[in-house]
């Protein structure tokens, strides 16, 4: 089976819609002849030129405004954000304007755009440059938030988003960028958001997941298999739609859950998911609900309290045991 | 800019439809048929007037809190209008957006907003659109005064000057952010000397001056069309009614508000009218009973319009998605 | 009793602050000689003079970035920004400045900083005017996150935010603005960050809430007691610190859980509570924990729409029924 | 500005000292001892060094990611500062911040920042401060080209002045914002022209000659002293090293570099020197030798620290809060 990387998941599915579609265009800092900060628009700018591949001023607000102004007159525009963390600068962009268009404007709108941002820490760039911000967007109605694990899923996922005619979140690892994966070549194809993948199957424990915690879990699965626990690893590929049919199912199955993210555990999405399932399947529940996150610090820069701060897969191993106690 | 009779006729047309209709606005507000918060444009009609006259159809704007104006200059519907007003369901937002988020994508209305400064980055999409598609569009982006100091100005004039987009920036310096004088908030005088700041043309206008307007925008929208990028330009007026209705207006100086309705607009071209023999006193005032018509019309429209059904609020959050509901 | 409106409370605590502490002033738009948008800071631009009292340009990242700076350089302010709504266009400051530069700098910079911000719907004001974005602060670590619901609370809560040395979002709610509630004037005094207060004792289940919704869930409550459901509520008032031992201790009694904000539910704070419930006191429980939220969309601008999106207190019965059943 | 030859020497000494402890970190990060992002401020030192020279102890700075050089010019302790780029526990920030966030209350360094434009509205609240308090203090906040077109440069600026808050803005404009050069982020070619949109003082001046910064940055601080406001300072200059360490600059035209580093603004100063005696060739080489034996204490100082506890990444988020850890 064919390698790619995360990152060659993310760019082959930008350059297909490109060569595919002439109103789809990428821009944000630094993402030309750079090929932005991580590499992943590498030889886009060489292929499309300066009008499809624009470099932008640093004016986080002017990008994701452009992202709003331009696909309200009919493109489909790409818009990187270097680093999530600068979400703060566009916000209002992303919350006032494009969540809100549509409803407020009673449905008259479309607003096919993706907001791409690099995610998550483990790279020793501290507290400005490591957040997982995916809480703050799932937490507002009309965006769709999608995190990919892997190459197949980043191209497939990135695809369906830039063709949905609403705003997506493109949440994009950046410890994942250079993390080879199988690609069955068959299947690069669009993936529908709303639909989780099952990482692993497993009887006695769900874990529920996505991002580069799906290889953490599948780590921890391992470890824990040999002690005779079965875990299922769930990688949830769509915050917002969310697969809630393949989540009841885990559960009804497992009866025990350990959601996993990199966010900080106080105001996760994971606790709006653990809500869900306190509120929709508890009586399937034959044990608390586990979370696993970073803990409720800023991301430190040195590298060991990064780690100690960040979840990983020994969190998720013991957080599954203590469910077996 | 040559301005044919009929235009005129048309651009007065426009002014007393906006004076009337917000009139009506007013007094429904006084009425307490309309919720929330409603800002009126009066005083400040030449501005939209003279600006839209100089665009075409398939040509864009941004708009305001204060956009009521803007949208019937772009053509807006005033039934459409005024049933959104009321939050009805057959207003231009289905009642879900109310007087600040009016849109008209048909009409190249990309919506009044309720953040100020939102319009700046949004026009520069507009106008990176149209300048990747290669038409010979524009996008005018409307704006106050107190705007000018927020984030998205700065940002979007800086973009759309780099990247020569066909963005005019309209500003209307009506002299206040709600209570805050210009003075206070800014130590200029005439924004328009923030166009330097990008490379861009920038000029300041008699923003009550119908001609003005629509001269100086109609330049700034050839300039433009021919893809000799942004121009920013400042026009001076004033608000008549406080910020927003209920706003009892303690920060205007004495005789501010008198010597401002002096500058009036509308009697300014009337005037004209008579004076060149372009319309009689009774032609104008037929067509001020015809406005008065059509704002009657509106008003019915709106209030005979049924209200939105509950389970409407779960439909238009995503084009594909319908929300759930709850048990009550 | 004296009576106090929650706008009173909030004021005399400013008021009282600024009188003793020479450091202590208060910016925002329009908060001067206007008094604020909501009135809430009436009287105290002619008490204090424009020093003290403020109006700044419409530039909500100035404003909090001026809280941020001042505070470092050993002043006290307190910031109001007009909506909440605008907190997306000086979210940077406050999550990336203001909330981790304690933490950046290895401990050594106080900030003792408030930022005000009116929240909620109910007014009409649609859309961008009428959000709860409490979930978005809470899950920043470093912000402290207080929510008064009445005058009293209002009052001490504020007073103990601006002596804080570390930033605090107080959030305000604009329906309570003009509620005149009950005031013990020998309490008048700073109230501890952190501590809940029940404002209903019970014993068959708990209603959690905060802000406005804890006048529903009393609502609620009376109507319970009629069908002979005993309910306790508990009002948080702080929303970090959150007071974990009044929140055990109410479930270890009734074994019931109702939680209910402003917020539209999905990524809201009270399922970041529900998910600390469901681990950590899921044994205590003997039904699904229950949340009412607003409707998973933007706040509607037309009246009905409007109520109908958010909460009230029959949603919160029939919650509390549905777990009896 | 009158400067003594003491004042020189100083200056140049701080020249030496940022060059030196670059040039450490630049190696110490290729033997992967700095984890994270480092950005290098060699070739821009008589920036901060000139600027900082006009500041007293008790006055403030706001610093960027590219922030080691005006850290030091205000007097930073080279030793913290290095072991902070190491992660250790006797840095700076303990190894919570690293190069991107060192701050130094007690010297008023507000910190560097890794968010571009960051500074500009931290510094007003700096002058905020100072203003209310009446003292004579300024706040100087330092920034790159790039930062000009962030929507906190705008803001800033606008509240500064309309506030006349004591605050110096020195624009380090090294023609790039990462690859993107300023012709392409920026229709302007002089950034001082945006002085003007703010009705402040604004000067373009050679950033390299550490006498020119000396005297318009002191200027500066005089009037904003006097309480005369704002200016606006922009210094041309150049980095030397890619925008952080690793960068190819493959967007740089070939020539570029070898061409600033002719402009090199310590030799500058050293010809100077000597050409007016005011130090000979081996004090020269004295004065270096000096410098790079306190950058080798501070490279073993920050070698010889230990690394920080596991359980002081719990400390610090709050005054009065320690978060709780996790069983691993
Ligand atoms: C981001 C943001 N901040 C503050 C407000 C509140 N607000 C609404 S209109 C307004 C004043 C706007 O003044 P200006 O731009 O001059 O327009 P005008 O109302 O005078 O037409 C303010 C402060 C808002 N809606 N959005
Ligand atoms: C808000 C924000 N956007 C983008 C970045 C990424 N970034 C870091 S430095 C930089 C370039 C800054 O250029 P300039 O202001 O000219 O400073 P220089 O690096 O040239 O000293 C960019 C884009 C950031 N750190 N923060
Ligand atoms: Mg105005
Ligand atoms: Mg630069």
């Amino acid at each position: 089976m064919k390698k790619m990387t995360y990152a060659e998941g993310i760019r082959e599915a930008m350059r297909k819609k490109m060569q595919e579609d002439p109103s789809v265009l990428l821009f944000g800092e630094d993402v030309g002849k750079f090929g932005g900060c991580f590499g992943v628009s590498a030889g886009l700018w060489e292929e499309f030129g300066d009008d499809r591949v624009r470099d932008t001023p640093i004016s986080e607000g002017a990008i994701v405004g452009a992202a709003v102004g331009s696909a309200a007159c009919g493109l489909k525009p790409i818009a990187e954000l270097m680093f999530v963390d600068f979400l703060t600068v566009g916000m209002d962009q992303l919350v006032n304007q494009a969540a809100k268009m549509r409803y407020m404007f009673g449905g008259k709108i479309n607003l096919p755009m993706v907001l791409r941002v690099p995610s998550g820490g483990g790279v020793g760039a501290a507290a400005q440059h490591s957040q997982s911000l995916e809480a703050w967007v799932t937490h507002v109605p009309g965006l769709k938030v999608v995190y990919p694990s892997n190459a197949q899923d980043a191209y497939g996922l990135l695809m369906t988003a830039i063709d949905d005619q609403n705003p997506v979140v493109f949440v994009e690892n950046k410890m994942l960028y250079s993390a080879k994966t199988d690609v069955d070549e068959n299947e690069l194809k669009p993936i529908p958001l709303g639909k989780a993948r099952i990482a692993k199957d497993g009887t006695d424990v769900s874990i529920i997941t996505y991002g580069r915690q799906v290889f953490d879990a599948l780590t921890a699965a391992e470890a824990l298999a040999k002690e005779g626990i079965s875990a299922e690893v769930l990688d949830l590929r769509s915050l917002y739609p969310i697969d809630k049919e393949a989540i009841a199912q885990s559960v009804g199955k497992t009866h025990k859950v350990v959601l996993v993210s990199e966010e900080c555990k106080r105001g996760a999405y994971t606790g709006d998911i653990a809500a869900q399932i306190a509120e929709e399947y508890f009586y399937d529940l034959d044990a608390p609900i586990k979370r696993v996150g970073a803990l409720n610090t800023p991301v430190a820069f040195a590298t060991d309290l990064e780690s100690y701060i960040l979840p990983n897969a020994r969190d998720i191993e013991l957080a599954v045991k203590s469910l077996f106690d | 800019m040559k301005i044919t009779n009929e235009q005129l006729k048309d651009m007065y047309l426009t002014m007393l439809k906006i004076r009337k209709f917000e009139k009506n606005a007013m007094d429904k507000f006084a009425e307490g048929k309309i919720p929330g918060f409603v800002h009126l444009y009066i005083g400040e009609e030449a501005c939209a007037t003279g600006a839209c006259a100089a665009l075409r159809v398939d040509d864009y704007i941004t708009s305001t809190h204060r956009g009521h104006g803007h949208i019937i200059a772009k053509g807006g519907d005033l039934n459409y209008m005024m049933a959104e007003l009321f939050g009805k369901s057959d207003g231009y937002c289905k009642g879900k957006g109310g007087s600040m988020h009016i849109a008209d994508a048909d009409k190249g209305i990309l919506g009044a907003n309720g953040i100020v400064g939102a319009g700046h980055n949004i026009a520069i999409g507009s106008g990176l659109a149209i300048k990747y598609r290669k038409t010979d569009q524009v996008c005018v982006c409307f704006f106050g005064d107190a705007s000018t100091n927020q984030s998205t100005f700065h940002e979007g004039l800086n973009l759309a000057s780099v990247w020569k987009l066909p963005v005019v920036f309209v500003c209307e310096n009506n002299g206040y952010g709600i209570s805050v004088s210009q003075k206070r908030h800014q130590a200029i005088t005439d924004i328009s000397v923030r166009a330097s700041a990008y490379n861009m043309p920038g000029i300041t206008i008699d923003g009550n001056d119908l001609f003005a307007v629509h001269e100086a925008v109609g330049e700034a929208v050839e300039r433009a069309r021919k893809g000799q990028g942004p121009t920013l330009i400042e026009c001076k007026t004033y608000r008549w009614r406080g910020h927003f209705e209920g706003d009892m207006t303690v920060y205007r100086p004495d005789g501010e508000l008198e010597a401002w309705m002096k500058k009036d607009p509308i009697p300014r071209v009337e005037k004209y009218f008579i004076e060149n023999n372009v319309m009689t006193q009774d032609e104008i005032n037929k067509l001020n009973a015809e406005v008065d018509k059509m704002i009657e019309e509106a008003n019915k429209f709106a209030v005979n319009s049924p209200a939105p059904s509950l389970e409407s609020a779960l439909e238009d959050v995503y084009s594909d998605i319908v929300e759930e509901g709850r048990v009550r």
